[in-house]
């Protein structure tokens, strides 16, 4: 897949509505959340087909992104939450479409300016982040890829890495970082952690599961912190995004286990 | 590293996301969390020992150091971030695992008597004694302080120490500090041939 | 067994019926390419596909050669195939050729089989063998133009390189290609790698100065998964065997398609006529037995 | 290698001479077909063998083995014949102006000026300089006067004189012109064996790239042991090292001379001088004649020896504070000024303990013990079976392995009867040492690189780590010393050894001390930084000779320093794309990837080559500033003119090398092996290189042609196979199971000999038998008139490994056939060419 052109836009999404279905029949544990992922997924297909608009200047892609466009879509997202997410999810978007909230606009400005996502409600930015990957992915396709970046940090908005990814490379498998706010990937160095740049390996294990497959938890001993990594090199027709979101699993163990994840995914883990 | 150690320290740790996340029901997932059998594994960065393009390698070994498991090498994988082999190994890198696995290693110290025509085992603390004794013994006998012209020079030149060179530069080190402080001077390694 | 998404079959051997996927237009064909031309024979493709297959370690012989063994084996499906050759200009070649299945668009194992099942072409270009279902006939072993499928005298089955359909339907591509240390095997789309070969033929035509350089891709058997690049397309013999003009061998397509269907319609024929014979004749009537003449003595000819 | 692997990418013409890379350095030939593949960049290989090399080249050329400097002189002659060269390089980046003293001979009838053939060395004063001012009247002090006192060593002039122009009889120029006209095309051809049009073919197209002085590409050498091991190694290597100054290569991406070495940390062992004749860092072993500290320093530091007007860093002259600052670092607070920094616990040598001498000296009962840690004595030779005799005399012998090795069991060697066995005395120790993924510390590859790795699992078994085995043995020694006293004890009590865990030093400590740290408060003046004491050192510009400074080995000073260890560092970027890769670990000297890469730029600071820009002189800044780290001092002005090459006295590259630099001659001379063919075609008379050092024990044999060693023979490694590690792994013993011997077809046929059949070949010293392997790949040659035929043999195989156990090889190592013959610089015996007799079994 070209990462820098990326393939069309509706077939991108298509490709991960697919996986959560299948991964939703495989994982009968996760059937639920990846069901109500599909849903998301849609929207956010749907959003970004339409905001297909060019990047105007070069500058920072957050200041990008067209905030009136993504605070329109909103009520679709709320009235979706409402119909097929979880309980606690619902119940707040029942009531906040019902107060029908005008204040969108800045509550999308303030969490895509929050390098690190802000999290006063998970809810609030369950939407936020919903909807502005959608629009910020379209986005950072138009930023050039630089080969000598190894930064932590998205090169494209300097977002916080969501989860990382082992691609097949010659005899080995090179480390991907994909970025929670334009889900960008970006390649980065193995036996490092992408949060508190430890290099000791002794304090950077891998925890894995036959259950799990390709899926494991790259965590960091001494920042307590971990990501969830999908290995390409045994799935090859994963797509990350959803293959993480599939092992929910995962993320209750490493959090038993004193570790924390840097930011949220899509659906709150 | 754009971000440095401690600015990344600063910022803390990210809030632990609520219970219930979104408000989905768990059960399900804890219940499969309580079968999980989770193995640690490590990575491991090191250089093939063979030649001297210095091929990166990535060594997996599972078991959990800390509960005292003895980790076990389970696959060796070409290191895809070394600049000169890009993660490709040649037939020799990508059969290593059978170098750090093999059958055929020696495994205790043996000695072979004068006139044996076997081996015999040898504790560790026997065997230094005895070369530390014979090593003694040769120095004492053949040190030469003054050469003919009586000029100084502290030679030891009966004992050979022949280094190898898959043998780690502080290894080496150690060895020129020991060898040459007993004055030998027959100090040789195959980087001569 | 892989996913079946991806590979979706497109033929199967020895099997009458229709095929789901027969016909239908090919998918992206995944192809191999080899640059012979800048291969070191180094071998490291070797040792990646026996890991990949965990293939048990089995002694072999100097026979003269750098070649790891004479010709693949039930449990070596990559070899690379060492050659001296002094072409007629004088000039003196040592090639190497990655010896494996070609994974042909018109394979002739898959023709020859008559097992049902055993052998599969994928809509992708593999052709796969399907281990349960073969019967250790070996009539795929004389039908492969390549010589390329081994009987296994221990589990009386024919094995050969599988293009990894296992990794392939998982999205990866095979063993051997990420292990090439010096980059010259690609994996990709058909015509992706038919334009790389392009590029690479040019440069060894202008550059390197061997103006037969070519692609390998014959027609004769519908092209193939596997393409090489190599220093002299016109001869491709001297890359130890590789045949010119790759076919079925003559004997299959004789059999294949005149003496089996001339059979089964003589037997058609044949089975038509007894019944046709039985409607005009009407059943067996009890022949009227001719007096049966007593033999003095009681010692008639017993014998029948 | 002066670049590096990745640097080979840049290269736009490539000579591939003496090495094999495809076959013995697989993923670093990526480069060399990178190369190939977007630089369209030619290679032109030249081996005894059509190897796997050749078969990607553009131009292979079957050489007669021992015959290099002819082709390679032949080079030269045909870059000087045809004007390929840039004269503003030449003139000011290489010796080529210098002016010759009086008296200086060339070779013609094979011998330099000075020698004496009884003592078969030479008397070097007349290979010098011609000091300005000195003109006619010699005023050489000691030219013939009756040596009273020992005749002081010639030193370089400090004032040279020169002719830019180059027309002067005796400037270097003209003197290498006219060494090298004797290699004509039809002498190289009577030499090599090589057709003179294949010849001239390969030395116009490696030539090319300077037409009419054109700086705009760059061409590499890349060579390996194929030269080195060789009676005249040492000058081989030379000569392309005069070829690529005369073409202006040296310092250029994609240039240099580039060798591949043969293993991980053969770089290592040889930069931390696990040898007999240097200190770590290249320093000089002390001699009788040096009774101090001061008459040492004085010996050993050059001084500049250059033209007036230009500038030299000769940064040898530093050598008093590395060698103080090794000296604190290996005996500590013992060493103080008043004891000369324990100056005289240094051994003294007054000969050369190299590694065929040991061995001789074994055999002849002067060496009685030795400790072989990773090092299989009866596998490398030369002359194995000597070895193994050497070893039935000595007392003991200690072995730490981690296969069973062929040393350890020379005492069971095949064909060794029991009665023998019984009468061999030696004790032999074996330990079980651990492999590479049980330990830590630095590996050095061929590029200079010094990468740290990380142990991965625990030594199996019973195994020690290597370091925990000598700090033991050598603790256990110094226990007795304690206890007992005896010879001279104080340098071994009080050899410093305090790391945390004395018996199992942690090399991360090691690496420390390697780096070096200050003991007292250091200030660098230029950029008044101060390091305080026990703070690491940044570089060895802050090495002190006072004694207030110590560092394990002040090439690596900079590797471990106080912002951490480079060494670990693992960041891929190359921003430059010229493959510089400067954050990953750390290259010496100071992290400079390409050496000498002043000379990538023209005399004002201007790169020759915009596309590929190094470094390059700011203006402003009034500083070098670049990609690579400049090797060159950081604020000296181009208008200054300071040589590019900044350890030579003279500051610039040595096409002529003064006062035997190199001991057989300032330029070098096409010699015969020391088991040859031919008379030697220039000057039969002397035929053999006068000062190559033969062994004169009874087991030292060397074959002539009339004895019936008609063939040549040389030896070398396969790709599936490492030394004599990989004869334990299944894998590689089923990629390649059993000994061969390569053997042209056209010999085979002659002999009535089919590929598979066993044969034996025979030297003046053993036998080796193994199956022909018959082949179109080496030809028959014309050498001077004779049909000479070339064998080779793989050294993988011994008598212990999987396919020895299983009976399937004769069990004869490859060197028990190689002489002792030995280089007279580097001590490499000649493993390359020598004669033998092939007959079938």
């Amino acid at each position: 897949m070209m990462l820098s052109s990326g393939p069309g836009v509706r077939v991108r999404w298509d490709r991960r509505i697919e996986r959560a279905r299948e991964l939703g029949d495989k994982h009968p544990a996760a059937a639920t959340l990846l069901s109500f992922y599909e849903h998301v997924l849609r929207f956010q297909q749907d959003v970004a087909e339409e905001c297909n608009a060019p990047a105007k200047g070069m500058g920072c892609l957050r200041d990008e992104i067209d905030l009136g466009f993504a605070a329109s879509k909103i009520p679709i997202l709320l009235m979706l939450s409402s119909k097929h997410g979880p309980k606690e999810l619902a119940r707040h978007a029942e009531e906040v479409a019902s107060r029908n909230r005008s204040n969108w606009q800045e509550i999308l400005k303030s969490f895509a300016l929050a390098h690190r996502g802000f999290n006063e409600n998970p809810f609030d930015s369950f939407f936020a982040r919903v909807c502005l990957q959608a629009i910020a992915e379209t986005l950072q396709f138009q930023f050039p890829a630089d080969a000598n970046y190894f930064g932590s940090v998205c090169p494209a908005c300097s977002g916080v890495p969501q989860l990382s990814i082992l691609r097949p490379e010659a005899e080995g498998a090179s480390r991907w970082l994909l970025c929670s706010f334009c889900l960008r990937e970006w390649r980065f160095r193995r036996i490092i952690c992408p949060w508190c740049g430890e290099e000791d390996k002794e304090k950077l294990p891998r925890y894995s599961a036959p259950e799990c497959g390709h899926v494991s938890v790259e965590a960091c001993d001494r920042c307590r912190t971990y990501l969830k990594s999908v290995d390409m090199t045994i799935d090859g027709r994963a797509e990350p995004l959803v293959d993480e979101a599939a092992m929910a699993v995962l993320d209750l163990w490493a959090r038993d286990h004193g570790y924390a994840k840097m930011v949220p995914n899509a659906i709150g883990f | 590293m754009d971000l440095s150690r401690r600015s990344f320290l600063k910022t803390g740790v990210v809030g632990t996301v609520g219970i219930s996340a979104l408000g989905f029901d768990l059960q399900p997932l804890q219940a499969q969390t309580a079968t999980l059998k989770i193995a640690r594994t490590t990575q491991t960065r090191s250089t093939c020992p063979y030649c001297s393009v210095s091929c990166g390698i990535i060594i997996h070994t599972i078991g959990d150091g800390a509960k005292n498991v003895t980790p076990a090498v389970v696959h060796v994988e070409g290191d895809p971030d070394h600049p000169i082999n890009r993660g490709t190994l040649c037939p020799k890198g990508s059969s290593l695992l059978q170098d750090i696995v093999n059958d055929r290693r020696l495994l205790k110290p043996q000695v072979r008597r004068p006139g044996s025509d076997h081996w015999e085992d040898i504790a560790w603390d026997q065997a230094i004694e005895e070369i530390a004794t014979k090593t003694k013994l040769l120095r004492d006998a053949t040190f030469v302080e003054k050469d003919a012209n009586g000029k100084t020079v502290n030679r030891f030149d009966t004992l050979a120490f022949a280094g190898g060179c898959t043998d780690t530069n502080e290894f080496n080190y150690l060895v020129v500090k020991s060898m040459r402080a007993m004055g030998v001077t027959c100090l040789e390694n195959q980087a001569r041939v | 067994m892989s996913d079946r998404k991806t590979l979706q079959v497109q033929r199967i051997s020895g099997h009458p019926g229709p095929v789901a996927g027969a016909g239908m237009q090919r998918e992206e064909q995944v192809c191999k390419l080899i640059d012979t031309t800048t291969c070191i024979g180094c071998k490291a493709c070797e040792v990646a596909c026996v890991e990949w297959n965990d293939m048990p370690f089995q002694p072999t012989m100097f026979d003269n050669t750098y070649q790891t063994m004479p010709d693949t084996h039930w449990n070596y499906w990559n070899l690379i195939k060492f050659n001296e050759v002094t072409n007629e200009d004088g000039t003196f070649q040592w090639l190497m050729r990655k010896h494996q299945c070609m994974h042909c668009a018109d394979p002739g194992c898959l023709a020859a089989c008559p097992a049902d099942g055993a052998i599969v072409q994928y809509r992708n270009g593999i052709v796969d063998f399907q281990e349960e279902n073969c019967i250790g006939c070996q009539f795929c072993v004389s039908g492969c133009p390549f010589n390329v499928p081994k009987f296994s005298p221990t589990t009386k089955k024919v094995y050969k390189c599988t293009l990894c359909s296992d990794r392939v339907g998982q999205g990866l591509e095979p063993a051997c290609i990420k292990a090439c240390p010096t980059g010259c095997l690609h994996f990709g789309t058909k015509s992706d790698m038919l334009m790389l070969a392009e590029k690479r033929v040019k440069q060894l035509q202008t550059v390197s100065g061997f103006k037969e350089a070519g692609t390998y891709d014959p027609q004769t058997i519908g092209g193939t998964s596997v393409v090489y690049v190599l220093h002299d397309a016109s001869n491709p013999e001297k890359y130890g065997g590789l045949p010119k003009n790759p076919r079925i061998p003559l004997s299959f397509t004789i059999w294949k398609n005149w003496f089996k269907p001339i059979g089964l319609i003589a037997s058609m024929m044949a089975f038509a006529g007894v019944i046709l014979h039985y409607v005009t004749e009407g059943p067996r009537r009890p022949q009227p037995q001719p007096p049966v003449k007593e033999v003095d003595g009681g010692e008639g000819k017993k014998e029948n | 290698m002066t670049n590096g692997w990745v640097d080979i990418k840049n290269t736009d013409m490539m000579l591939i001479m003496g090495g094999n890379p495809a076959e013995n350095h697989p993923c670093g030939f990526k480069w060399v077909i990178e190369a190939k593949r977007n630089r369209d960049a030619k290679i032109v290989v030249v081996d005894p063998r059509f190897t796997r090399t050749a078969s990607v080249a553009d131009q292979f050329l079957q050489i007669r083995a021992g015959s290099d400097i002819a082709f390679l002189g032949g080079l030269i002659n045909y870059a000087l014949a045809n004007n390929r060269f840039n004269h503003e390089y030449l003139v000011n980046y290489t010796n080529a102006a210098f002016i010759v003293k009086e008296g200086f001979k060339l070779p013609e009838d094979g011998l330099y000026s000075g020698y004496d053939a009884t003592a078969r060395t030479y008397d070097k004063s007349t290979w010098n300089y011609e000091e300005v001012g000195a003109g006619a009247h010699a005023s050489d002090t000691h030219s013939h006067a009756v040596q009273s006192s020992p005749v002081p060593p010639p030193t370089l002039p400090p004032n040279v004189a020169y002719d830019l122009s180059l027309q002067h009889p005796r400037c270097v120029f003209q003197l290498l012109k006219q060494q090298y006209s004797r290699y004509t095309p039809e002498m190289v051809e009577r030499i090599t064996g090589i057709p003179r049009e294949r010849a001239i073919k390969a030395w116009e197209t490696f030539t090319s790239i300077r037409q009419n002085g054109d700086m705009k590409k760059a061409g590499t050498i890349i060579y390996a042991v194929g030269w080195t091991q060789h009676s005249s190694g040492t000058q081989t290597i030379r000569t392309a090292a005069m070829i690529q100054l005369l073409l202006g290569n040296v310092g250029r991406a994609g240039g240099g001379v580039n060798a591949l070495r043969g293993h991980s940390n053969i770089q290592g062992a040889t930069d931390m001088a696990g040898i007999f004749d240097i200190l770590p860092g290249y320093l000089k072993m002390p001699v009788p004649a040096d009774t101090d500290l001061k008459t040492y320093l004085t010996r050993t530091t050059p001084k500049a020896s250059k033209p007036k007007e230009w500038d030299s860093f000769n940064y040898w002259s530093n050598t008093p504070a590395f060698t103080v600052s090794l000296l604190k670092a290996l005996y500590g607070d013992a060493a103080t000024k008043e004891n000369d920094f324990a100056f005289n616990w240094l051994p003294k040598i007054d000969r050369k303990y190299s590694w065929a001498e040991i061995w001789d000296d074994m055999y002849n009962g002067k060496v009685k013990a030795m400790m072989a840690f990773g090092m299989n004595g009866v596998m490398i030779g030369p002359n194995a079976k000597k070895n193994i005799e050497a070893l039935k005399k000595a007392d003991f012998l200690v072995v730490c392995e981690i296969y069973p090795d062929e040393t350890s069991e020379f005492w069971r060697a095949p064909g060794t009867t029991p009665e023998e066995m019984a009468k061999i005395n030696t004790t032999v120790y074996r330990l079980p040492g651990a492999g590479f993924a049980e330990k830590d510390g630095t590996f050095v590859n061929s590029a200079r690189w010094l990468q740290w790795k990380w142990a991965a699992v625990p030594p199996p078994g019973d195994c020690r780590l290597d370091q925990e085995i000598l700090a033991r043995i050598f603790l256990k020694i110094r226990g007795k010393y304690q206890q007992e006293g005896g010879k001279l004890p104080d340098p071994i009590l009080k050899a410093s050894w305090n790391y945390t865990n004395p018996n199992n030093p942690s090399l991360a400590e090691v690496a420390k001390e390697l780096n070096g740290k200050a003991l007292a408060d250091v200030t660098d003046p230029k950029t008044n930084t101060t390091i305080k004491a026990d703070q690491q050192l940044p570089g060895f510009a802050f090495l002190r000779d006072d004694g207030s400074t110590m560092s394990g080995n002040w090439l690596y000073c900079g590797s471990w320093t106080e912002a951490g260890a480079m060494i670990q560092r693992r960041d891929p970027a190359d921003p430059s794309g010229l493959g510089i890769h400067a954050n990953w670990a750390w290259s010496w000297p100071m992290n400079r990837r390409v050496m000498y890469n002043r000379a990538s730029c023209d005399l004002n600071g201007k790169p020759w080559d915009p596309d590929r820009k190094q470094i390059w002189w700011s203006e402003a800044k009034q500083k070098w500033a670049g990609n690579d780290v400049p090797d060159f001092k950081p604020d000296s002005d181009p208008k200054s003119h300071m040589g590019p090459f900044i350890m030579n006295p003279e500051g610039v590259g040595r096409l002529f090398v003064p006062i035997g630099a190199v001991a057989d001659g300032p330029f070098p001379e096409h010699y015969e092996p020391t088991e040859s063919l031919i008379a030697n075609p220039l000057h039969p008379s002397q035929s053999n290189n006068p000062i190559a050092k033969r062994f004169k024990s009874d087991m030292d044999k060397y074959g002539t042609p009339d004895q019936g060693y008609n063939i040549i023979c040389t030896t070398y490694r396969l790709t599936e196979h490492y030394h004599y590690w990989t004869k334990n792994n299944p894998m590689n013993v089923q990629l390649v199971p059993e000994p061969f011997v390569e053997i042209p077809a056209e010999l085979a046929d002659q002999m009535g000999l089919r590929g598979g059949e066993k044969v034996k070949v025979t030297s003046a010293r053993a036998d080796y038998i193994a199956k022909a392997m018959v082949t179109k790949r080496i030809k028959p040659m014309m050498v001077d008139g004779k049909k000479t035929y070339q064998i080779g043999i793989p050294i993988h195989w011994g008598y212990r490994g999987i396919a020895e156990d299983a009976g399937k090889t004769a069990k004869t190592p490859a060197n028990y056939l190689s002489p002792a013959a030995i280089d007279p610089n580097a001590y490499t015996p000649e493993f390359k060419g020598f004669l033998v007799k092939l007959e079938r079994v």
